[in-house]
């Protein structure tokens, strides 16, 4: 991004590097970036301003995609990393981004105590039921009867319900996009970072080379399907009848977030030796 | 070849007074035996003594038996002593457990209420002599009296401590409360009545008053030590024995602006201090073995993205879940070797109750300078141990990072610099963003598989460790000659007291106290050892782990040899002196 | 003084024949390049000789460029060659990424269509004579036919590879889709037709049929050793390199009535594997360094409960996340020393890709044996090189565990027994019934916090594996002298070609290949080197972690040094040449 | 247990072992172990066919005071523990035990992961709210302003709701017992050992020590007011009018367990060599 652009009206392009992406053609995570660029746009947020963390995986790679500060991480740590960030700089704007094996298998234990904390992030799950990066293992989202080397006879594991956990443990924004429609996904993601507190995003994201099957996705996703409540009852009960394949804000709840005191101390560190003096 | 016990520290051993009087406080759960503890503790500060406290407890999770073990002294300490002086039992429920830890002196007191019985055998055996003391009947004969008061009152007089400094210690840590308050100060009368008019176990008066003296426990100093260094945000998991580091930290960061959250697990912690620097803010994880072990992935990460920030591992006897509240210096590999990769980092250690200040803060310095995690091992006893101080020397030394200008031109995070060091851009810098990175990387951070980038990263990030000039603070060295003797952490104190008892040692006996473990300043470890033909490594685990170290990366004497105890139960200096005379006399 | 090129292995350079040719194959995305790699490989096997391949691919996750690297010979290859005899490309796209891994002889050929224009001059400017081969139009007249197959039939007839090798090659591996097949063959007899009559690159003939052969990968040998062994339990969470092993684990495991799970994590995959241990069921996990790195709290279980399990660690290019696709032998020190406290332990490397099987039946075999964790540092080049390998021996090693009886009297689980291995109670035997520990515990596992107890069951854990028997399998050692290389894992293919490169070299040069990393047999490694007046370490990693490991806990040969290289590019035989003779000379 | 106890009508005792217990005069977790010994007693099951696996707080001593099999490992793995034993030894009945903070904080993504896996385990958690080990810090359901040295303004953060997140997971038996009332809570262990898959129980298990006013907890929970269902939508709505302190089965359903192949293959070893031969 030019020195001018931050003086002009900000495009998505103002948003995105000049790194060149190693995913695969047509794999469902560029049109997340090019949602993520949309959005950030639309809120004319800097893109230093914005830090964009990840863990390990195709879609954890889309940080260093941005002209936004980036952290690539460790396998399934996401969450700590943008939450520490976060605390420290609550002047910026952090998205958390990530696979489906990154973010509920290894990382399923941040997710929920994230969800609980409710600090003021976004969670951008780039799902596409496999491993991608490690070519092509069941992850908790794929589904029972999915057979690949590692499950030759399927999993014969219910799958994971990330909406429903959300919920459960208290994210403060639940929704869910698809990569196939990136102006439905920018205004999700403009909603969950204008939301305070937790936001999670459910992305339909296909990948193209261990499930072309998903390439079917943007025939059977139906588009605004979920209806965005504050009853977090009424949301539970969406979730009952959901297969996966609603679009839209699920909830939008009014928590306040997590804010940490920092930086509202007024002692002078070297004070706090007096209560040691004999 | 005298016997270490006769060269023991007491200068004149048949007098009536003493430079270093030892104590155990035994009782069952409920007994009041820390709360007397503490206050012998204060009121031997109070009254210009430098004093050590350690803390022992049975099995129980709370409400068990529990010894408070204090040593006092007219000079610095920073161990406890061979044996005790007196052992002072509000009762003696379970105390037997106790044996291997309160080892009495023969010319030692016992003192109890000949109503709870006598001392178990195995501390009467020792030939200390029964002091009895009718706690039960004093205490009842006072309205809310409490026989660990009366038992203190009778301590503080058998050791010849002002009767002000105690009445002033009890005030401190009882005043909230005036109406036990009161009690006590009438229990520590009738207690100080009760002890015989001339005492067998005195001490030689303070020699100067406590003006410039601290109390405080290693966990606190290294607390404080990491703030004033510039820490301002920490993530923790709790873990025995780094909760009180984590639970003094609290409340001291939030009143300096900072923020400490307590995470879901270590690999959080480790990871949201990660975050924390990575937006320029100083940040710091305090955990114990098991707890280091869950960190090391991301200490890796950490290295790899050149992220600046500070692990204090305060150990605990391992391996696994170990004795938790006992300490060992075993988790010396894990901090030099355990992560994945070539992974270069710093490890400190601090020698001291108070260098946990000092070694904290240099911590905090060296990783915000160089961009690369510290360990700092420090250790259960250390962190627990409870002692009066000199007022630590102000290291002034303060996290100060390299970092990038607002609109650095074809900005490279990861620069090859001659130095190694190169200027991290802190998030918000216009012009300057970029993404860090755990996969091997170009200079400007981008993903790269090729040898080349791999083998010119491993050295930019070695070469920043091994180019800095850690000056004196590396080691504490003492003394001279041909033979020397090399430790860590707190090993040292005992160590330098078995030293001390052997003054006019020959051949005379170097001491090597290292602060700063890796990476370690092999050239300077040379200079420090010039002229040593005999070397012995001193340090508390079972496998020798600093031994090893050393002679793997550095060139020692030839004939080197180790001195090692696990854990469990500290290094007296006695047991070192005895092994330093065999050693240098063969 | 001869430079190592001129020394290489092939016995008569000028010839017309040769022992050893090596091929690279490149091409972009989808242009078939594994394939021809894959039938080329095969067919060698078929035609009675050794062969080897390694592959590698540009960033792309998946569809870039791509190049398999093969070595035909006529001897056993357990390493690349230094120089690649033949560039064979279906396109130029992008290849020159490769050029770091692929150094063309001076004599050698290009192959390659020139409609796809020239080699990139990275290749090209080596000399090596360019050899046009109209791929496109070729391939275009055939029905179905591909470039990929005109470029194999071609080659083949460059080395002299026998038709038939070649065409039941593909059958075998494209005999499930005829049509492919039949376009293919045609596709091949085009290129051959296409060969010069009388090439300059041409493979002495095999020296003995197939019969005995395997064609494998490491991470093949590696699961089948284990099964072999007795592991019937796998858990694990999907890593590169690592990941093969267990795709080709799960429904081997699955015939033989094991199981293999998914974990959802490395820390759930070890105490998984743990829990089945205690079991009773033999049980193994695998990663990468990432993982390994998780998973040490827990290895610390398994030491201080004594739980036998296997981890095989398949190492690549570190720190954190590093090169997911390039090997390194950088794990070393995570493996030996990354536990917290003092946790004795198995740590085992395979010095080839036949040597894989081996090593991990001796693992499960070890660790049943002595009741402890072991850790197998295989690595990403021995895990993903396919060979063409003599059958490897059967060790006849099997996990055997010393099982407490039903009815047991006064069962002790941790009982202090002379060489240190208690009876496991496997539960469900009548009378036996304790609790496993991490705390530390008695003989009968209460936990405890006593020195003495501590003191103990360090011992025993320490004194299990100090005891030990290991007979011969510790280390390869071939040769004599007075000069001395140790080496171990992938390094060790690389370094016994150097030194048969130096027949009759003076002074000649002993090998020792260390497959029991730790404990260490001190007293056989000092035997093996007896003599030794000049030793040189020789690993894959910057920091030298072998090296300094021998240094520190062996007495070596005073004039000791390192060779290492990073990780990211393996060693050739013909670098260690060079470095040999310069060493040995001085 | 003596040898001859095999033969006859088992009692509670005879699955006690002799070691004492460290917990305080008046820990919840001494009513739990009475109430597994008393279901222990009741399923008949001889001890040595039992596994008590758990993790590392005051609560995980539990196995070593029971006469079965035990394991005590590492904080916060017991249910991978658990899980690698059942799978390699589903002839046991193995029993998980353990803390708020070993099961929920440090432990959480096992036990989202346990539940979805749907292998025959029972896990019962100590719940105090609190780190009783480590001496007193918050855990995951420790109540928002509950303050404390480490927290002293309270965490400021939402409870984890264990029973929600079960169901959500796809536990397949949820159920709350309390300490205080050891023959029901001996029933609902009975009942979720029998019940095939993951059995989840919640046990009310004041901490006197850091938590005296747990003690009042006798005085609060309702018993028998859960009503046990089939019907996870029924389930889910008893969760949200729910404060903690309901007692009784919440959710038992059908889903069948997750069964290992182990011991069905009938390769010998040595012939999975052929598919190398040249
Ligand atoms: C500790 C650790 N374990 C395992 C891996 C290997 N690994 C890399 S990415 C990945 C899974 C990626 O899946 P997902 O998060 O769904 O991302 P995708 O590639 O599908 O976008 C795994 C298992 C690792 N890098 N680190
Ligand atoms: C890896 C690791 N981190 C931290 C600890 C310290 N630790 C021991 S028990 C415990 C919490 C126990 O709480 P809970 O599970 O609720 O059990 P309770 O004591 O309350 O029964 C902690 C944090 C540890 N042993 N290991
Ligand atoms: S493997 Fe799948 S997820 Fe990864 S880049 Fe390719 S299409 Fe995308
Ligand atoms: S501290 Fe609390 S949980 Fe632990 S034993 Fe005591 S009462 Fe029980
Ligand atoms: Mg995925
Ligand atoms: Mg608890």
């Amino acid at each position: 991004m030019t020195e001018a652009a931050t003086a002009t009206i900000p495009v998505p392009s103002d948003y995105k590097s000049n790194v060149k992406p190693v995913w695969c053609p047509g794999c469902g995570d560029f049109g997340v970036l090019n949602a993520m660029a949309k959005a950030m746009a639309r809120l004319g947020l800097r893109p230093e301003e914005l830090a964009v963390v990840s863990g390990i995986g195709c879609s954890s790679r889309i940080p260093a995609y941005t002209a936004c500060y980036g952290f690539h991480g460790v396998h399934g740590r996401a969450l700590p990393t943008g939450t520490g960030l976060k605390l420290a700089r609550p002047d910026l704007t952090v998205i958390v981004t990530g696979g489906d094996g990154d973010g509920y298998s290894i990382g399923g234990n941040h997710f929920l105590h994230a969800c609980r904390r409710n600090v003021d992030l976004t969670y951008i799950v780039m799902d596409n039921r496999v491993y991608g990066m490690t070519k092509g293992q069941p992850s908790p989202t794929t589904e029972t009867h999915w057979t690949s080397k590692l499950a030759p006879l399927g999993t014969g594991i219910n799958e994971f319900h990330p909406m429903a956990i959300a919920l459960a443990a208290g994210a403060n924004f639940v929704a869910r996009g698809f990569t196939g429609d990136p102006n439905g996904l920018a205004d999700i993601i403009v909603q969950a970072i204008e939301t305070p507190g937790f936001s999670f995003i459910e992305v339909l994201s296909p990948c193209i080379t261990f499930r072309p099957e998903q390439k079917d996705w943007k025939k059977t996703v139906r588009h605004g399907n979920l209806s965005s409540t504050a009853d977090l009852a009424l949301a539970a009960r969406q979730i009952f009848s959901d297969d996966g394949m609603n679009l839209g804000v699920l909830y939008a709840g009014a928590r306040p977030p997590y804010r940490p005191p920092i930086g509202r101390g007024r002692v002078a560190a070297a004070d706090l030796a007096a209560e040691f003096r004999i | 070849m005298p016997h270490p016990t006769d060269i023991a520290d007491n200068t004149s051993p048949g007098a009536a007074q003493r430079s270093s009087l030892s104590v155990a406080l035994v009782g069952s759960g409920g007994a009041g035996v820390m709360t007397a503890g503490n206050i012998l503790l204060e009121a031997a500060a109070t009254a210009g003594y430098y004093a050590l406290m350690t803390r022992s407890s049975g099995p129980q999770i709370r409400g068990g038996e529990a010894a408070a073990m204090i040593r006092i002294a007219t000079h610095p300490v920073e161990c406890m002593d061979d044996r005790f002086h007196v052992l002072a039992g509000v009762d003696w429920e379970n105390v037997h457990r106790f044996a291997a830890e309160i080892s009495l002196a023969p010319d030692g007191v016992i003192v109890g209420d000949p109503g709870r019985g006598e001392a178990p055998l195995v501390f009467s055996r020792s030939g200390a002599a029964f002091e009895p003391l009718p706690l039960a009947r004093i205490a009842k004969e006072i309205s809310g009296g409490r026989a660990n008061m009366v038992l203190l009152g009778y301590l503080a007089a058998l050791l010849g401590l002002p009767e002000d400094a105690l009445r002033q210690a009890t005030a401190s840590l009882l005043g909230k409360r005036p109406a036990a308050l009161e009690a006590s100060l009438v229990a520590l009368a009738a207690g100080r009545e009760a002890a015989p008019a001339a005492a067998r176990l005195v001490l030689e008066p303070a020699l100067a008053g406590p003006a410039a003296r601290w109390l405080v426990t290693g966990n606190e100093a290294t607390g404080l030590g990491a703030i004033v260094g510039g820490v301002r945000f920490v993530a923790a998991y709790p873990i025995t024995p780094a909760t009180e580091l984590l639970e003094w930290l609290s409340p001291a960061l939030a009143s300096v602006g900072g923020v400490l959250v307590q995470a879901e697990d270590e690999l959080a912690s480790i990871n949201m201090i990660i975050g924390s620097s990575f937006g320029g803010v100083p940040a710091l994880t305090a955990t114990s073995g098991p707890g280091l072990a869950l960190m090391t992935e991301s200490l890796g990460l950490a290295v790899a993205a050149e992220i600046p920030l500070v692990v204090v591992d305060v150990m605990r006897v391992g391996p696994s879940t170990g004795i938790p509240t006992k300490s060992e210096q075993g988790d010396l590999n894990i901090a030099l070797c355990g992560l994945h990769g070539d992974a270069p980092h710093l490890v400190l250690a601090p020698n001291g109750v108070a260098d946990c200040l000092q070694t904290a803060q240099w911590a905090v310095a060296l990783a915000e300078a160089l961009q690369a995690p510290a360990i700092v091992l420090a250790d259960q006893f250390l962190g627990q141990a409870r002692a009066v101080v000199d007022s630590p020397r102000d290291p002034r030394l303060y996290g100060k990072r390299l970092c990038a200008a607002v609109g650095s031109k074809d900005y490279q995070r990861y620069e090859l610099t001659a130095d190694g060091v190169s200027a991290m851009a802190i998030p918000g810098t216009v012009g300057a963003a970029y993404t860090a990175d755990g996969l091997e990387h170009s200079e400007r951070g981008t993903p790269s598989s090729q040898a080349a980038d791999h083998v010119a990263q491993l050295g930019k990030r070695r070469r920043k460790l091994e180019l800095h000039d850690y000056g004196a603070l590396w080691a504490d060295i003492e003394g001279a000659g041909e033979f020397a003797v090399v430790t860590f952490g707190s090993s040292t104190g005992p160590v330098r007291e078995a030293l001390a008892r052997l003054p006019g040692h020959i051949p005379p006996i170097r001491l090597v106290s290292l602060r700063l473990l890796a990476p370690l300043p092999r050239d300077r470890l040379s200079e420090a050892l010039a002229g040593v033909h005999k070397l012995l490594v001193i340090e508390q685990n079972e496998s020798g782990q600093l031994f090893h170290y050393l002679r793997g990366v550095a060139d020692l004497p030839p004939e080197s040899s180790s001195l090692r105890k696990p854990g469990g139960q500290q290094f007296n200096p006695g047991e070192i002196a005895q092994h330093l005379i065999e050693w240098s006399g063969t």
